[in-house]
């Protein structure tokens, strides 16, 4: 063992909301590490809270004037005594100044060092990073060069070739090219474009992948130089860059493309000394060769799939590296047991565009039985505000095969009652449907431009609508016979409290 | 008592006797409806027995059934007839509320305009989200309440659309 | 593969309730096949009648009178034109006569054939059976012996044995015997108490096994020949004969007592040509020597650990099974991965010598995350009634080792709020932080003789006690506050609607 | 208000005062305690952040923290000085009701029997399981209500018990 030092966890800040902060919670519990919830105003009844041993208030609803705040979350760890702080995702999770000033106060940050989130955090010092260890990146040109030295690095490249503006955004700038012949044109259109949009007209162009697939890999790494990776996810499956389900292992992945992609993965996360668990994002096309898109440097959203098919505690294996441990596992997983596939359930109107969806959950009741997690931050009486993200829970099934995981999928979905908001379970219940995704054809544009809600749904029978209108007219008719009943009041001879308790038996 | 129950633009004729039995477009049929627990239902007929959440706010009925959600409206008869005459039965509102809190981003058609079911009118943004509000009916837009820039509250009335004869 | 005839399953009615009810109708929709749930009075609200996709009333709360009535069961299934019927676990699920009538009418009985039932179902035809194909028993003697050939007897078995009346019960006849000299005098006196309780004399005597385990084994036939078995469960934690507590594997078996005890107990199951799945319960000493005791012809409540530490699904293996189909597996399983524990969580108190308690669950909010399953067949507002067991949960917690899937296990029952029965989560969060379990110390007598609630409970502490105190005066002082409001309606200035919706706002 | 709560034998004096703060055994306390569903409550004190679910019936208040059930009774100055006239306050009660439904197996005292803490009192058939029913104080069996081979309701009372002097 290289001499590292060991430091202690006993309490453990978790600087989220949601169900990452009920993860992370659950986790140190299993630890017997204690914790520290911090809320917003309108988190005060939030799960997290209530499940955490101590919990701080930070401020109001805004993030940036709570969750985001690095001063009020580091006065809430010294005040309760924590000595760690886990970020969760998002929020300040991949802020590189906040990482520093945990360290700088003598608490331990679970997640990677300052350095490797900033490297990672920019794109182009990631891509260098990453290109010295031999990571393959998109192809494309460097900004700055002259249309003939572009128009020659498109033709080596091949087309079909994306023109973007450096200072792009929006789309402005932006330019599909299929041909040679186009590619000049274009490349003025697009320069005056951004000239006009940004007051910079420089472009450059990467190659356009078409049919591609995201696929991660899940990275570990503890401070005694073990790096290794844990499989790979499937996360094609997106809207408006929103992955929406994800699994592993992907049925594209074969054990020679698993065995390259997690070589390049562990490249690319020792390129910046990476410590702690993080994730290698790629694109890869159609003929299995994969390019390097990012790292995110923190726990994902989609870790269930990881840890269910290859049995292991992400979160766990998060705090045991930050205590200078050595990691559980030294060699990489190269065999998934089994198939898991998440879907995450999101406040948004499948069938009004994905609108987001506010309110008080009404009734949360959750699929149980076997092959079935549910990581949710919610309850039956909690609120969704606008303040925060949508997602409200999510739903992971395995199988010993991708069928079997589908199946108790849809069964789940169908189980899973949420009532109050507006929910996407009818979307999921619709892509379980889909042929395209029962066979595992699908891009990242998939969804987007080729899944409505309309195709694959089919109509309700006669007879579950008769069933179902059946069901209405008695629930209006009840309520209405107790409406009636209420607004005579004097008809009762009954005490107040027991006309009460009598009203409430009435309405169970 | 009779009620007129519309679903998926499909018209039940409802009755509910004296003996608690049915008759349903004029079959009778024997039903067995539960409150298991706040809104949760159990309704058992003929064997087939189904669980559905059931919430009732301004008039319509909402029901899941499996993951898929319903609206229904009950119209008693005086409500039918109050319906029949204002001509509203069965006809979708052309009223654009907000859905949640949040900014208007963009507004994309003015009075007068006629818009097509599906055009994107309103652009909200929300909960991290940029967010297309679409007509829900084809015709004119008699109104818009709001404008770019400002802030609107949960169902605040944002456009209204006055369906095409 | 044999000629054997493929059956298909399209419909099946489970002729249970409670979580095994749950679980079997969650193992059908996984396999895309429809449910039929049978009902008495007392369970139209249970969860398997709202689960199920048909429900059919069967009769009035006694057993005797609906669960137990094969007439009525049959002409359910008949009605709904189910074409199998799985019977649980209770019930009917051991009754060779019910399998016979089932199979008579053309259904397809999921479980073991009549003979099988019935052999294994009477003790007597059960111990030649298995003797037969060597399966080792409690050394003893036969009944209607001699006393000088029953002194014989006991020197060559060893010290201590068990005298016991042949038409015994209740403990009456029953000696235990420490060594030859008391043998003689023990005998007399067994004999006449015996003769005068239940009018026969006769005697026989067993080896006493002092400090056993109750270890069982899964197995799994099909009709095609093949015999496997799952590994082993760890039983040991009973009270009363009623199994409390399992885990797969046990910390007792090392592999050469698996691989010894496994082909033991598929000897056992071949010996009566047993298809589908079974247990062969044993007794096993502190020198490892292993003795049958019975074979449970059926699913066990404890199934779920056998299928978390061995990726299988044991309901739909018996589904498959009963097709005709071959198993999925052909080799025994031999090395679990990581480990289980299943807590049963009945409605009894542990505080009250475990007297069942029966009333309205007001509130039952179960764990979820990581490694946490739940099975069970109740909900908030659900009645537990005094006409069926008082199990209303089983909690199962997994991890990489026993000591994670312990620690799992304390956060979990932490987490699980069932208000409104008395339940024994508090007994078992002080079995899991008793040394001997902990250990895993422990043999069938352990809970009954050596366990006490209070020996591992630490008194809570004067902050834990002040917490406390202030609730229950915050919520008292509230509730007094409202009905001071409620006695006077006079002060109310609104519609009676509006009143009792703001009642409800304070209520929540 | 000012009310006295008996926990575990322990006695809190604890005054909610106007301003919604407390005083406990004289020590001002802040506290946060809402009521999140039916019968579950989040109490935040200092930080240290307890989930509880809290039931009140017959004057006992029930409360379960972490797996763990405590009861208590919560007495205003009234029932206070009602209790101390009456000599009941924090004395456990010798009434042994029938905690379910069940038939009456066996009946081990009679009236006048004096009886310790714990002994087996009656067995009480229920759940397909024979329970014994001890009892909750020693001293002296006052009244015995019921007799072997009857059936009981939950709830019945079944023996009473005068506690020694």
């Amino acid at each position: 063992m290289t001499d590292v030092q060991q430091r202690n966890i006993t309490k453990v800040l978790i600087a989220n909301r949601g169900e990452i902060a009920m993860r992370i919670i659950r986790a140190c519990r299993d630890l017997g590490i204690g914790t520290v919830g911090v809320y917003s105003d309108v988190d005060r009844t939030a799960l997290h809270v209530r499940y955490a041993d101590e919990a701080v208030h930070i401020g109001p609803p805004q993030p940036r004037d709570s969750y985001l705040r690095m001063d009020k979350i580091i006065e809430a760890a010294r005040r309760t005594g924590a000595d760690a702080i886990h970020p969760g995702y998002g929020f300040l999770a991949e802020n590189a100044d906040f990482a520093q000033q945990v360290t700088d106060e003598g608490l331990i940050f679970i997640g990677p060092g300052p350095a490797a989130i900033s490297q990672m955090g920019d794109k182009q010092s990631a891509r260098e990073a990453v290109r010295r260890n031999g990571v393959p990146l998109i192809p494309g040109t460097e900004a700055g060069l002259h249309d003939d030295d572009v128009i020659a690095a498109a033709e080596k490249i091949g087309f079909p070739v994306m023109v973007k503006a450096v200072a792009g955004g929006g789309g402005k700038g932006m330019r599909v090219v299929n041909d040679l012949e186009s590619l000049p044109n274009a490349l003025k259109a697009a320069r005056s474009e951004a000239e006009s949009a940004f007051g910079n007209g420089d472009v450059y162009i990467e190659k356009m992948l078409v049919g591609a697939r995201h696929i991660e890999f899940q990275i570990l790494a503890d401070m005694h130089g073990n790096t290794i990776h844990v499989g790979e996810r499937e996360c094609s499956i997106q809207r408006r860059n929103q992955k929406l389900v994800e699994e592993s292992p992907s049925v594209f992945v074969d054990e020679d493309l698993r065995e390259r992609m997690g070589k390049m993965a562990i490249a690319a996360a020792e390129s910046v000394n990476y410590v702690n668990a993080g994730t290698i994002e790629c694109l890869v096309d159609k003929d299995k060769n994969f390019y390097f898109l990012e790292m995110n440097t923190r726990l994902q959203v989609e870790h269930p799939v990881t840890e269910l098919v290859h049995g292991i505690d992400l979160a766990k294996e998060q705090i045991r590296i930050a205590r200078g441990r050595p990691m559980t596992y030294t060699e990489s997983f190269l065999k998934p047991r089994g198939w898991a596939i998440e879907c995450r359930i999101n406040a948004e109107d499948p069938y009004n565009n994905f609108v987001p969806s506010t309110g008080k959950i009404n009734v949360f009741s959750s699929p149980k039985g076997p092959g079935v997690r549910v990581d949710s931050g919610v309850y039956s009486g909690s609120e969704i505000s606008p303040y925060y993200d949508s997602m409200i829970a999510k739903l992971i099934t395995t199988g010993d095969t991708r069928q079997e995981a589908l199946l108790r999928m849809r069964r789940a979905l169908d189980e899973f009652v949420i009532m109050g908001v507006k929910h996407n379970i009818p979307f999921h219940i619709n892509l379980m449907n889909s042929v395209s995704f029962i066979a595992g054809q699908f891009d990242t544009r998939w969804v987007e431009e080729r899944f409505t809600m309309g195709t694959y749904e089919s109509g309700p029978t006669e007879e579950d609508l008769e069933l179902v209108a059946i069901a209405a007219t008695l629930h209006s008719h009840r309520r209405r016979q107790l409406a009636a009943q209420v607004v005579a009041p004097a008809a009762r001879d009954t005490s107040n409290w027991k006309w009460l308790s009598r009203w409430e038996r009435i309405r169970r | 008592m009779k009620y007129t129950t519309i679903i998926n633009n499909k018209t039940f004729e409802i009755e509910i006797q004296r003996d608690g039995s049915l008759l349903v477009n004029d079959k009778v049929i024997h039903v067995d409806f539960l409150n298991l627990d706040t809104s949760l239902y159990s309704l058992i007929i003929d064997n087939r027995s189904i669980e559905l959440a059931i919430d009732e706010t301004d008039g319509i009925t909402e029901l899941l059934v499996n993951g898929r959600l319903f609206e229904a409206q009950v119209l008693d008869e005086r409500a039918l007839f109050m319906a029949n005459r204002r001509g509203t039965l069965g006809v979708s509102s052309g009223e654009i509320k907000s859905p949640m809190p949040g900014l208007i981003v963009e507004v994309r058609i003015g009075a007068g305009d006629t818009v097509a079911e599906g055009d994107t009118v309103i652009i909200l943004e929300s909960m991290k989200m940029q967010n297309e509000l679409k007509a829900p009916i084809s015709g004119t837009i008699s109104e818009v309440a709001v404008k770019a820039g400002q802030t609107v509250e949960k169902n605040t009335s944002l456009v209204t659309i006055t369906p095409d004869e």
